[in-house]
């Protein structure tokens, strides 16, 4: 009895101790967990990165980023490119062992499109006219319009048929939280202390390197590069700009360029006064010194249109309109506002507004309380609401009820600024219209020749600029940090996970 | 703080025994940080000159006719042969994915635009290919000059006959053979050919230029000696003869100097970590072991980290010519001081950037070419064209893409 | 003990230097002069923002001070009504309000206040009302053991044979005269917990993932003002000292001095 | 007698059932007087309202809410999470929480009773400084007092790791690894922050000094009788008195502590649960938290009972 007892108190005591052993998995920080693990409803890079993770698309980017076909074994486009017959690789499974089909493409697309499902990516299959299972593994598409390659386009992720009653999905479905994906990871499990755990999917196609992935949330930025020193985490996916020099010189840490074309920015409300005057828009930009709010932020360029210095479409032409409070005055006066007591009022009505920021935007805390201090050293009172996730998607997203927004984009390398601008853009919060952009915006995303599409998107840059639906703030230095016992680390520029099945530890 | 840390990761690297390390002690590093009069000498001549030397500023240095100056002709024509390369890889990306994805523009000089880049690059095969494709273009002089030159080995300039594209190409072999560039580098910077399209421009730069400018730049340049000619550079010492002699330097501490077979990134990322495991310790105890004033030359004037870079770049340039896109990526981000990461400082050379430009372009990154480019175009006009002609090829990649955008 | 009077006295100071001052909480950021050290300029250096680590100090006095006193106003105001009302009546009266201080008193007053907070929304007049009713019940139960022993004191039977007022009686004789100095305790007390539910709340609540509670930047909290500057590079180390020293100097004040008041 | 015992504690239990009904009806008030429709609050997603609404019976007065609520509660189901972890049964969050605090509440009971009774066995009749040392020790917050344990820990263990003197610990870094020390720690943290071990102390040094000058203890001083024994059994009944006391502070603190130290407790699920706005969590857990402070209540009358019968006799 007596033995028994030592026996089990032995047991339970090397359970203890064999308990916090990290093991060989990969443990990545974000500063946000994913609100929503569903493709369909996607704002964010946290959760883009998260699917990335979870699902496969049709194509993929190989490690060249040129389209490879992903779930698809071969494709055959009609001579007329006016539909395409699509194989699946065959013995392909969903990570609960059922098998992908072609209902399942079929179901995305017809998700996607779903009115009431009101997803936020509903543009990627408006080209598709119409898609069919021919068999369990051919899908076919009919076009809208002939279309050259149109398997460039088909990167969406793909959900499983199983897993939903209808095409009309919520985002509050029970998928958000118990997601089936093709990817080269599974969802294993959602922690107690916000993170999520990952594991590979044993039938997936090249097979995976690491055995255990967490997602884990540190919500305090400067504290995400301490664990990286501590080799508490191996990765951070995206590096304060101001830590860049202290982990550049650990040698246990290497930073790979990571999510280049992304910009800060404040978006009025264009439908509430006073923002609905662009003079009222260019005083306020230019009461605001750009280059000392980024200053506590680290280093970054400052821009005077939507898109990042480096890309094609940035027009070095158009003037960037610095900290100029003389002129911004004379614009205010000009719109009718006065300031003889201190504050700009115009009809008894003082300038004011609330800026609202998502929680979780890094530094924002810093970059908010200095423009208010900015911008009320120049009379104009600005109130700060920080939003949480569901707070944001609500009075940004759906209900536009804001004044002014202080937010971040991040593009892909195509830098397709429609959502954002166009007069019907999803991502087109503040209501800008422009005959003139929305006409460019037409010929760029129809432009078969680069050169009009660049020439179209640096008028738009130039007019844009003009407009000022905006502050155009700056873009940052962005670095991914990984441990050196990650080894054949690929990045993608933009979904950052995609060649993760690569991925090795030592 | 930046600092201190760098020491901590100093103190915890491997601790090589000292004659391990020994032949460290060979490189122009150790000679002028343990005897700062022999870097006094060396830099008499043009104080000025050498700060823009190892500032990097080769924009300032031009003309100048010190040793200095000579060196920094040497690095600009270096840096011009790079973007050459560049230039000539992105034309041939740009042709043949235009080709592919929906036919070439009709009546276009671009096919002439990519056979001349690919003759002046050496490669008459495909050059052939692309100047007879340009027969079709609306231009009366474009189509004589290409056909001209498709029938001419590359370095022999047709007989111009008035013809403008000709008389340029003719111009470009006389700047290369008596070394004076003249204006031609104006093509480079601004284009020599507005082609009118449907309700846009398309404009063409020069193709020859870099390649023009570059051997100008050499001519210039001529040949310095002694530790003049390492100080600041990747050679890491000279032998008896005065040449450089790595080999005896990195062969010793297990580095090879080979590029290896495969184009792996993470061969180049091991063999920066080896180098590293060396590098630090050996840093750290030339640190403590020379005199003030040589600490006072390695701190002010960053020389390890420095020297550091420049082998890396060394290293990309060589994966490049050894077709290792991957490596040299990897090289030249490793290289890149993130302190600065936008600007050419001391640890940041120009030729850096054109590295992580070619490596990109040549890895499918077009876009993340761009960002490389962008540097060096605030820096030199010249490279306008360059980013401009990899700017087209990046739109051109995406034309059928969706473009994707996330907050955050 | 003194020192502790003091040490009130000086939060008392602070408060009415931050009431006149008029100093700018929102306008006073100054990149060029970020986590400087102390100086003529800036007694305690700036945080990282360049802002005066001193005058936030003392502008962070207002984020209690106020509604230290408000929450006490609230906790006395309801613990002594209630339990004068049970000690003085008795009975059923007695049993209900009981039954009432035991459930308030179950849920434990920090998540009484983080719930409140949730619930009517984040301010700190929110957390100073909930602080009051959640510390509402142990100011009552102590009245209402103190109305039981003394209803039926003779002074009291003596009182009503006089034909003094009840009200009278259970206001001056009763209530002023015994709990006054209770009351003075508590207040000290509450005080104290209030300081310690705002600082925690505005620490935890300026964190990413965390955040939503307490006084939010740029108004200054001595809680706030720690969260914001923690982890900061090279950061100026009074910007966190500072506070977390006022912090602890203040709570080890009030309760030596509620303590007085409990011993003499 | 042993009638009387048995009634007590059938009386302090239904007290505690009545206390724990209370506690629901209270949250149940404190979300209904909720400014605005609590579905506001949450959603302007349709969909999600009008589940909203039906799952919280929103258009019933909260009497019949409650009474459903409690039906509910006692089966077992305590309803469904909104916006934490959507659609999971709250109690399938709760219960795996509430272990976890469970050790952190009963570990910093057992830390803070020994460690008071320790120090109030040393320093009374002392008068020394220790008493007051320990308060202002004591009084630092608990969150100031585990932020900076962690921080000091982290730098140490770091440096010494760097230096080469030590191998990594399984603890390190804190507060991301579970481990022992981080769950000594939360436990240490919560004993002694907020004036917690000040408090125990001094009220166990009073009352020892008060039974010290008791008559009893006179006489066994007399008989020369070993104090120590006597004087502990004398203190049972206090100690008890305090822990049931202490207990609701605990389980307060349970929310600074777990969620500065990324513990998945109760404290850090309710933080969550507040700040998503999550209703039916925040619920819960306040019903949950009412219980814990409500049965150490009860545990600790039953333990006073047990230990001093004539208790049993007062109300």
């Amino acid at each position: 009895m007596a033995r028994k007892t030592f026996a089990a108190a032995a047991l339970v005591g090397v359970a203890l101790v064999a308990l916090p052993a990290a093991g060989q998995g990969l443990r990545y920080a974000e500063d946000l967990a994913p609100a929503i693990v569903n493709p369909l409803f996607t704002t964010t890079m946290s959760e883009a990165r998260v699917n990335e993770l979870l699902f496969s698309g049709l194509y993929t980017d190989d490690q060249d980023l040129a389209t490879s076909p992903a779930l698809v074994a071969y494709a055959s486009l009609a001579d007329d490119q006016l539909s395409m017959e699509l194989s699946l690789k065959p013995d392909l499974r969903w990570h609960d062992g059922q098998p992908v089909t072609a209902d399942d493409v079929v179901f995305t697309i017809e998700a996607m499109r779903d009115d009431d499902t009101l997803s936020t990516e509903a543009g990627r299959v408006s080209w598709i006219d119409e898609a069919t299972a021919v068999d369990s593994g051919t899908v076919r598409l009919t076009f809208t319009t002939p279309q050259a390659t149109p398997e460039d386009k088909l990167y969406f992720k793909i959900l499983p048929r199983h897993a939903f009653d209808s095409t009309t999905v919520s985002r509050s479905d029970a998928f958000r939280t118990n997601p089936v994906g093709s990817g080269p990871y599974r969802l294993a499990r959602f922690n107690d202390d916000n993170s999520i755990s990952f594991t590979p999917h044993s039938t997936f196609d090249g097979g995976v390197g690491i055995s255990e992935l967490v997602m884990r949330e540190v919500s305090d930025k400067n504290y995400q590069a301490k664990l990286l020193l501590y080799e508490s985490l191996e990765a951070l996916v995206r590096v304060l700009p101001r830590d860049l020099a202290v982990l550049q010189n650990n040698r246990k840490v290497e930073l790979y360029p990571y999510q280049t074309n992304s910009w800060w920015y404040v978006g009025f409300n264009l439908e509430r006064a006073p923002f609905d005057d662009v003079r009222v828009r260019s005083a306020l930009s230019m009461l605001i010194d750009v280059d000392a709010l980024l200053a506590p932020v680290g280093t970054g360029e400052v821009l005077s249109g939507p898109f990042v210095k480096s890309s094609p479409f940035y027009n070095h032409d158009v003037p960037y309109d610095g900290y100029d409070p003389g002129e911004a005055s004379r614009l205010l006066q000009e719109a009718g506002f006065d300031n003889s007591s201190g504050a700009w009022m115009r009809d008894g009505e003082a300038l004011t507004f609330t800026l609202n920021a998502h929680q979780t935007l890094e530094s924002s805390q810093e970059v908010v309380i200095n423009l208010q201090s900015q911008l009320q050293n120049h009379g104009v009172e600005v109130s700060v609401d920080f939003l949480d996730e569901a707070a944001w998607k609500s009075r940004v997203w759906r209900e536009r009820d804001f004044d002014a927004i202080l937010s971040q984009w991040s593009f892909d390398r195509n830098e397709d600024v429609r959502e954002q601008l166009h007069s019907d853009g999803l991502r087109n919060f503040g209501g800008y219209e422009s005959e003139r952009v929305d006409e460019l915006l037409d010929t760029a995303r129809d432009a078969s020749d680069p050169f009009a599409k660049k020439a179209a998107l640096r008028e738009l840059h130039a007019v844009v600029a003009q407009d000022q639906p905006m502050i155009f703030l700056w873009t940052l230095d962005s670095y991914a940090a990984l441990s050196t016992r990650v080894s054949d680390v690929v990045i993608h520029p933009f979904y950052f996970f995609t060649f993760v099945n690569q991925w090795r530890m030592n | 703080m930046v600092f201190a840390l760098a020491l901590v990761a100093c103190e915890n690297a491997a601790e090589d025994t000292v004659e391990e390390l020994g032949p460290l002690d060979r490189t122009w590093v150790a000679t002028i940080a343990r005897s700062p009069a022999r870097f006094t000498d060396a830099i008499a001549d043009d104080r000025a000159g050498w700060v823009m030397v190892h500032n990097h500023d080769l924009v300032r240095l031009e003309g100048n006719g010190s040793t200095a100056g000579r060196r920094g002709a040497a690095a600009r024509a270096a840096l011009h042969d790079d973007l050459a390369r560049i230039e000539a890889e992105a034309w041939q990306r740009l042709g043949k994915r235009w080709e592919a994805r929906s036919g070439l523009p009709e009546g276009s000089a671009l096919p002439f635009f990519v056979g001349l880049a690919a003759w002046d690059a050496g490669d008459q095969e495909t050059a052939r290919g692309w100047l007879h494709r340009a027969s079709g273009a609306d231009d009366d002089d474009i189509r004589g000059a290409a056909l001209a030159l498709a029938g001419t080995p590359p370095g022999n300039a047709p007989s111009p006959d008035g013809n403008f594209w000709l008389q340029r190409v003719q111009a470009h072999i006389d700047g290369r053979g008596n070394g004076d560039a003249g204006d031609l580098g104006d093509g480079a910077s601004s284009p020599v050919l507005r082609e009118h399209a449907d309700g846009h421009e398309r404009l063409f730069h020069d193709p020859m230029a870099h390649r023009t400018l570059a051997t100008a730049h050499r001519a210039a340049a001529g040949t310095v000696e002694g530790l003049a000619a390492v100080l600041f550079s990747p050679c890491p010492a000279l032998d008896d003869q005065g040449a450089c002699d790595a080999a005896s330097v990195w062969q010793p501490l297990g580095l090879s100097l080979e590029a290896g077979d495969a184009d792996e990134a993470e061969a180049a990322r091991s063999w920066v970590r080896a180098l590293d495991a060396k590098l630090d310790p050996w840093a750290k105890r030339l640190h403590d072991e020379v005199s003030d004033e040589g600490r006072e030359l390695l701190l002010q004037l960053r020389l390890v980290p420095g020297f550091r870079a420049q082998v890396l770049l060394d290293r990309a340039r060589q994966a490049l010519r050894a077709g290792h896109p991957r490596q040299a990526q990897a090289y030249a981000q490793l290289a890149l001081d993130l302190e600065h990461p936008r600007e050419v400082s001391p640890v940041n050379a120009p030729g850096l950037y054109a590295a992580l430009a070619e490596a990109n372009l040549r890895t499918g990154h077009t876009r993340e070419a761009l960002d490389a480019l962008q540097v060096l175009t605030d820096l030199l006009p010249t490279v306008a064209g360059v980013d401009e002609l990899v700017g087209d090829l990046a739109v051109l990649e995406g034309l059928d893409r969706q473009g994707d955008s996330k907050e955050n | 003990m003194r020192a502790s009077w003091l040490a009130l006295g000086l939060v008392a100071a602070m408060w009415l230097l931050a009431l006149v001052s008029g100093y700018d909480v929102v306008g006073d950021v100054d990149i060029t002069h970020a986590s400087a050290g102390p100086s003529a300029a800036h007694w305690l250096g700036t945080d990282h923002l360049g802002r005066d680590v001193f005058w936030r100090l003392v502008t962070g006095s207002r984020a209690f001070v106020g509604p230290g006193v408000a929450a006490a106003c609230v906790a006395l105001g309801l613990g002594l009504a209630a339990g004068a009302l049970a000690g003085w009546s008795g009975g059923l009266v007695a049993v209900a309000c009981r039954y009432v201080f035991t459930v308030v008193a179950s849920v434990p007053r920090f998540v009484l206040v983080l719930l409140a907070c949730a619930i009517y929304g984040n301010s700190v007049w929110t957390l100073a009302v909930a602080a009051g009713v959640a510390y509402a019940p142990t100011v009552g139960e102590e009245v209402y053991a103190r109305m039981q022993a003394f209803r039926r004191a003779e002074f009291v039977l003596a009182a009503e044979a006089h034909g003094v007022h009840p009200a009278r009686i259970l206001g001056y004789h009763l209530l002023w005269v015994n709990t006054s100095r209770l009351a003075a305790r508590h207040a000290l007390q509450l005080f104290a917990f209030l300081l310690l539910v705002e600082t925690t709340l505005s620490y935890i609540g300026a964190f990413g993932a965390t955040a939503g509670f307490g006084v939010q930047e740029p108004t200054p909290s001595w809680g706030n003002m720690m969260g914001f500057e923690w982890g900061v590079p090279d950061a100026n180390a009074w910007a966190t000292a500072a506070p977390a020293l006022a912090l602890w100097s203040v709570l080890v004040a009030a309760l030596g001095a509620s303590q007085r008041l409990d011993e003499r | 007698m042993r009638r009387e015992l048995v009634l007590a504690v059938l009386a302090a239990l239904g007290a505690f059932v009545a206390a724990l009904a209370g506690v629901a009806l209270l949250l149940q008030i404190l979300l209904a007087s909720a400014p605005g429709d609590a579905a506001d609050l949450i959603s302007d997603d349709p969909v999600l309202r009008a589940a909203l609404v039906e799952a919280w019976r929103l258009d019933e007065p909260v009497l019949s809410r409650w009474l459903a609520w409690t039906v509910d509660a006692m089966g077992g189901d305590l309803g469904e999470s909104l916006t934490y972890r959507p659609g999971q049964a709250v109690t399938e969050l709760v219960l795996p929480a509430l272990a976890r605090s469970l050790v952190l509440v009963g570990g910093a009971l057992v830390l803070s009773l020994t460690g008071g009774l320790g120090l109030a066995w040393w320093t009374a009749g002392r008068r020394s400084a220790t008493r007051r040392l320990v308060q202002a020790l004591s009084v630092t917050p608990v969150f100031l007092l585990a932020w900076l344990l962690m921080a000091g820990l982290n730098e140490a263990a770091f440096g010494l790791m760097e230096g080469g003197q030590i191998a990594r610990p399984a603890w390190f870094a804190l507060p991301d690894e579970d481990s022992w020390l981080k769950t000594l720690l939360a436990i240490s943290v919560l004993a002694v922050g907020s004036s917690a071990l000040g408090e125990i102390h001094a009220a166990l040094e009073d009352e020892l000094l008060r039974i010290q000058r008791a008559s009893f203890v006179e006489a066994l001083r007399v008989r020369g009788v070993a104090l120590g024994p006597h004087l502990l059994r004398a203190l049972l009944a206090p100690l008890a008195t305090i822990a049931g006391g202490r207990a609701s502070f605990f389980v307060g603190g349970l929310v600074v502590v777990e969620t500065v130290l990324h513990v998945g407790g109760l404290g850090s699920l309710l933080w969550q649960a507040c700040r998503l706005r999550d209703y039916p969590l925040a619920l819960g857990i306040g019903v949950v938290a009412g219980a814990l402070v409500c049965g150490a209540r009860l545990a600790s009358d039953v333990a006073r009972i047990t230990v001093d019968p004539r208790l049993s006799r007062a109300p």
